[in-house]
């Protein structure tokens, strides 16, 4: 059931990306999600970035009501109900991450829970240019060796972050790769797993209405995101025709991803 | 061994326990999802003319265990592009009922029709959703309504057409025999009761919409009134909905007069292996009060019978003023 | 300090919480009780013109913490007898609301005009009990009778006429209204919702009467719902009624629009304690919310306050289609 | 919430009273009573007479609900609801519990108990004749000394047992008296043991419909009898008016008892 919390800091973290932090009590596990609402406005799914007490998430402008939450000072009253959906499994010895663009917000709490339970983690952070690449610094203190890209080259290797997971996944031997970022990369990032026999596990995003496996908003195949997912394992994503290709808008009408 | 198929308005159900309206009732893998989960029949989300988006969020509200508000604000893709959803649950096998709402009785016999196109074993008319002006249960709410639209819809489609109707009225009964004048097959009782939650710090309604309906086991007891009070004064089969989370909860229901049940938020609740647990879960306590047949006790609560055997008639309350 | 006194009508309130009808109401000495545990008045049990036993056991039907199911059948000493009652009440100092039930405006208006002659601060009408043919509901769901009615009391008694609406309606603001063209100086939503509750090993009703109505918080929804809608459409004020447990339950329904409220149910879930919990908890609320006194918040839930300095008009949902 | 049993033993323990015995989940102490269903018939309030797994109710004849239940058949099905109300507390060394007709059904299983803690247990038991003494072996065989008194003297003393309940409180001292029987009679117990120095508690009777403490049938003076009683002390009982004097019908209407 929902708790309007205060927000209690909000940090910059990009110039497209802003965390807010506020006290929610019930137990998070790295990888679900919660719904935010901002009252007036609409009630947006938001995977946590931080998974304690305090708890966070991290917002990339796409419209609106994003573009509302990041203008939201500390003590700003947000609803917050959830987590919801299921989380990574944090077993992994050696672990690849790969992250286009705000996909770092929910892979950072994951990778870090996995590195204080002595996981290794390689980080394959991507990002159209240098000052847009998310949780950089976050995932150097968890001792994470870390692998940068960028559309424009401005910072690490020139071009989409699938190039240096690909080249990591060659180079290095994995027990699982977790990514989350736009689909069309996820999807590469999967088959390039599959190829080097590390299974991998992707975070997607489907329009969320009722959060509670219900409204049926975020069907995907014969799953349902907000309750099966938002983590899958890439083997069940790549054979499902719509991923990467397809979703379905608000009205259920199945529209281009 | 107890059996659980039975025969609404002509169509053959495997089992009484129908998916509810706007419940899984998207996308056309939901649906057979839900079939191969074990429903009797799959009823789809309430298609319109055109797209509908829906209400923004927040669309609903959970109260726990008692069930849910929501307004969603019948999103739903549109008559064009919805049949693909229907033929791709009719391709695994799964036998679906088409919800439709409009604006008038035309627009219900239109969509009607269309969705009869499809190959639904049925039509169910929302004539009651709560939350959405001028539609559903703006004009479900009144007798004439109800009649005339049902009439325009019967004339259109040859498949049974099933009246939802509203449990925010005075008198279901004159809503169901509405909708049986006009030529419904069968009655389905209830949609959510009309309702609202506020938030006392925020100070405003949690829903964006402000109303919203109250689905859930809360509802229960007012949906099986409703079922008690339609049975007896129509010669339609009735379907009841309304909070049905056990197979007690069903039997409640078929006792009360209903055929067939629907299941939604319960679904919410217990996930989809729901149909298969209460299918199960109803076998087994047939089987306990030895009920062969569903159709055995379709209003069974109605004949007043003997108990320990004495007749009623001579029971004290029978005979006080 | 936040002040709990309201002004009802013109009746003064020393809080907002009353005891609602049936609940602790045949005895004066409950309803002194009642008084003296807390309630800012207390409303009586719904008196008639002569005595009914009401109907048989079983009346009541628990659902746990959800609330019960009752049907009671207008159970009364009658108005010959009552007087004495309320006189008990008052003479332990009581603010005492007289509660009454009719066949017909005429019945209505003697009944209201001898219990107004007890002294009491308001006469509530009871046009809602949903489950007794003839009285209560069955007039009550028709606007014009609550019309008729209202009137006809109106012109026999000068304390505040509060008429009490069913929820078991299409339009809970139609009834009001009416109520407000006859003259009623306040609304009270809701009573039960018409409701059964049966037992599958008996196939019949749990309640001798069939038909009940469903109260506490499971209908706080609903109750809710009906005040929401009936604040901003009438200019007298609303009582709210229905599910009531907590101070935030309070709270809510004053932001939906609620000048006072009643509480029924909680008292038989938390004992009669339930009135100074419920005070010292509004109170602690209201001094954490900053709310000074409950006046300055009924009906704040309608006006869409700018949030979080972002004014409304900007925010996404209200520009979607 | 309510139950629905079968009866599984029905034992005529006299020409007027009858006892039904089943199987009732919920955890009673002797005291309390539970609304006892006829489907088709009334529900009544019923006092356990038996109070451990397979529960019990000692009934006697007053009109048709009671006739009806006394013509229940093992097998027959019966609605249960509680145990509600208050108990008697059991802590007295010495008690003297004192029956008039059925009011042995409540006090037999408070005196087992008692009993069963070391308490050493006198009974007065009366009725109108020999034959319809109840449960006069049952407190013989918990070891209680048993005096008895009838109408017309047809077994043990002649008279009402309030002549026997006195002469005891007379000559034996006593931690506690309980009693159950006509109102008139407890009264007198009550008057006869604060004479004598001791705490009297009654168990008392008034119409029940809610037996949730909300309907208010059963209001006696600032009391709920369905929650604040059945057992009251006797303190509180003798200063109410109504007591022995009064009760309401099912209409709320004050009649004389
Ligand atoms: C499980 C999950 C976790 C997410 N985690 C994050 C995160 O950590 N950080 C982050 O920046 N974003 C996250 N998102 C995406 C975020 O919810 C959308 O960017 C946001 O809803 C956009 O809203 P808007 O009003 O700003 O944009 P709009 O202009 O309303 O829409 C832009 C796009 O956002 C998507 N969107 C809109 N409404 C919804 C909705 N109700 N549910 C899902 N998608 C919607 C649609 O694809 C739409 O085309 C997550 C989404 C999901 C499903
Ligand atoms: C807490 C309690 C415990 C009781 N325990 C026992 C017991 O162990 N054994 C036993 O034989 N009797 C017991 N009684 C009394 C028993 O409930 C009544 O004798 C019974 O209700 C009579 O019903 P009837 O239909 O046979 O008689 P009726 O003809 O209906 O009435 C006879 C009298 O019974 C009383 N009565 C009727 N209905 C009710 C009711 N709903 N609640 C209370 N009294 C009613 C009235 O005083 C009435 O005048 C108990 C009563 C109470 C309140
Ligand atoms: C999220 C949600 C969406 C619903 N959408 C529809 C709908 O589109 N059409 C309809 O007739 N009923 C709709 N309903 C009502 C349900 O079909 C059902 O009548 C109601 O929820 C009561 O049943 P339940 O208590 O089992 O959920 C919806 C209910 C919920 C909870
Ligand atoms: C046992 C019982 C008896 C009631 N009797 C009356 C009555 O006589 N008159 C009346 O107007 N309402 C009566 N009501 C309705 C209540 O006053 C109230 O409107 C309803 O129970 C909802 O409030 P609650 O949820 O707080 O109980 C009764 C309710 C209950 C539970
Ligand atoms: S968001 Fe409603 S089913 Fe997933
Ligand atoms: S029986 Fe209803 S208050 Fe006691």
């Amino acid at each position: 059931m929902r708790e309007v919390v205060a927000v209690s800091e909000r940090v910059q973290e990009t110039p497209s990306t802003v965390t807010l932090r506020f006290a929610y009590p019930d137990e998070a596990r790295p990888g679900q999600f919660v719904m935010l609402w901002i009252p007036g406005d609409d009630e947006i799914p938001m995977s946590l970035s931080y998974v304690g007490r305090s708890k966070g998430v991290t917002v990339k402008v796409m419209g609106s009501t994003s573009r509302h939450i990041q203008s939201l000072a500390p003590g700003a009253q947000i609803g917050v109900r959830g987590p919801y959906g299921n989380a990574f499994d944090l077993a992994p010895r050696r672990v690849l991450v790969v992250a286009g663009g705000s996909g770092a917000a929910v892979l950072a709490p994951a990778a870090e829970a996995a590195a204080r339970v002595g996981s290794e983690v390689t980080a394959a952070l991507g990002a159209t240019t240098g000052s847009e690449l998310l949780f950089e610094a976050r995932f150097r203190q968890m001792g994470a060796r870390v692998e940068l890209a960028t559309d424009d080259g401005s910072i690490g290797a020139r071009g989409f972050v699938t190039g240096v997971s690909d080249s990591l996944l060659a180079s290095t031997i994995f027990d699982a790769v977790w990514t989350c970022g736009p689909e069309v990369m996820m999807d590469k990032v999967i088959r390039s797993a599959r190829r080097a026999g590390v299974p991998a596990y992707g975070s997607v995003e489907r329009v969320m209405k009722c959060a509670l496996g219900m409204c049926d908003a975020c069907a995907l195949g014969p799953y349902h995101v907000c309750v099966d997912g938002p983590v899958f394992p890439g083997d069940a994503l790549t054979p499902l025709p719509e991923f990467g290709r397809f979703k379905r808008e608000p009205s259920g009408r199945v529209v281009p991803h | 061994m107890a059996d659980l198929k039975v025969d609404l308005a002509g169509l053959r159900l495997r089992n009484p326990l129908l998916l509810a309206s706007g419940i899984w009732g998207e996308s056309g893998e939901s649906l057979a999802g839900a079939w191969e989960a074990g429903a009797g029949g799959v009823i789809t989300k309430s298609i319109g003319r055109s797209a509908r988006l829906g209400y923004p969020n927040p669309t609903v509200e959970s109260l726990g265990r008692w069930g849910f508000l929501n307004a969603m604000g019948l999103p739903n893709p549109g008559i064009e592009e919805y049949p693909k959803e229907i033929a791709a649950a009719q391709a695994r096998g799964a036998t679906v009922i088409g919800s439709v709402f409009g604006g008038d009785a035309d627009e219900y016999a239109e969509l009607a029709y269309r969705m009869a196109g499809t190959g639904v074993g049925a039509i169910e008319l929302n004539l009651s959703c709560p939350h959405a002006e001028g539609l559903g249960s703006d004009l479900g709410e009144d007798p004439q309504e109800v009649e005339a639209i049902t009439r325009a819809v019967r004339a259109r489609v040859s498949v049974p057409v099933i009246v939802k109707i509203t449990p925010n009225t005075a008198d279901p009964v004159a809503l169901a025999q509405a909708a049986e004048r006009g030529g419904a097959s069968a009655i389905s009782a209830i949609n959510t009761l009309r309702a609202i939650s506020i938030d006392v710090r925020l100070r405003r309604p949690t829903l964006s919409h402000g109303l919203g309906g109250l689905s859930g086991p809360a509802i229960k007891p007012v949906g099986l009134a409703c079922v008690w009070q339609i049975y007896p004064k129509v010669s339609i089969p009735v379907v009841g909905v309304g909070g049905i989370r056990t197979a007690e909860d069903v039997l409640q229901y078929v006792m009360a007069g209903a055929r067939a049940v629907e299941v939604g938020t319960a679904v919410a609740l217990d996930g989809i292996q729901i149909f298969s647990k209460l299918s199960q879960d109803l076998l087994a306590l047939m089987g306990e009060l030895g009920i062969e047949r569903i159709a055995d006790v379709v209003g069974a609560a109605h004949i007043r019978p003997a108990v320990n055997g004495v007749p009623l008639a001579a029971a004290s309350h029978e005979r006080r003023p």
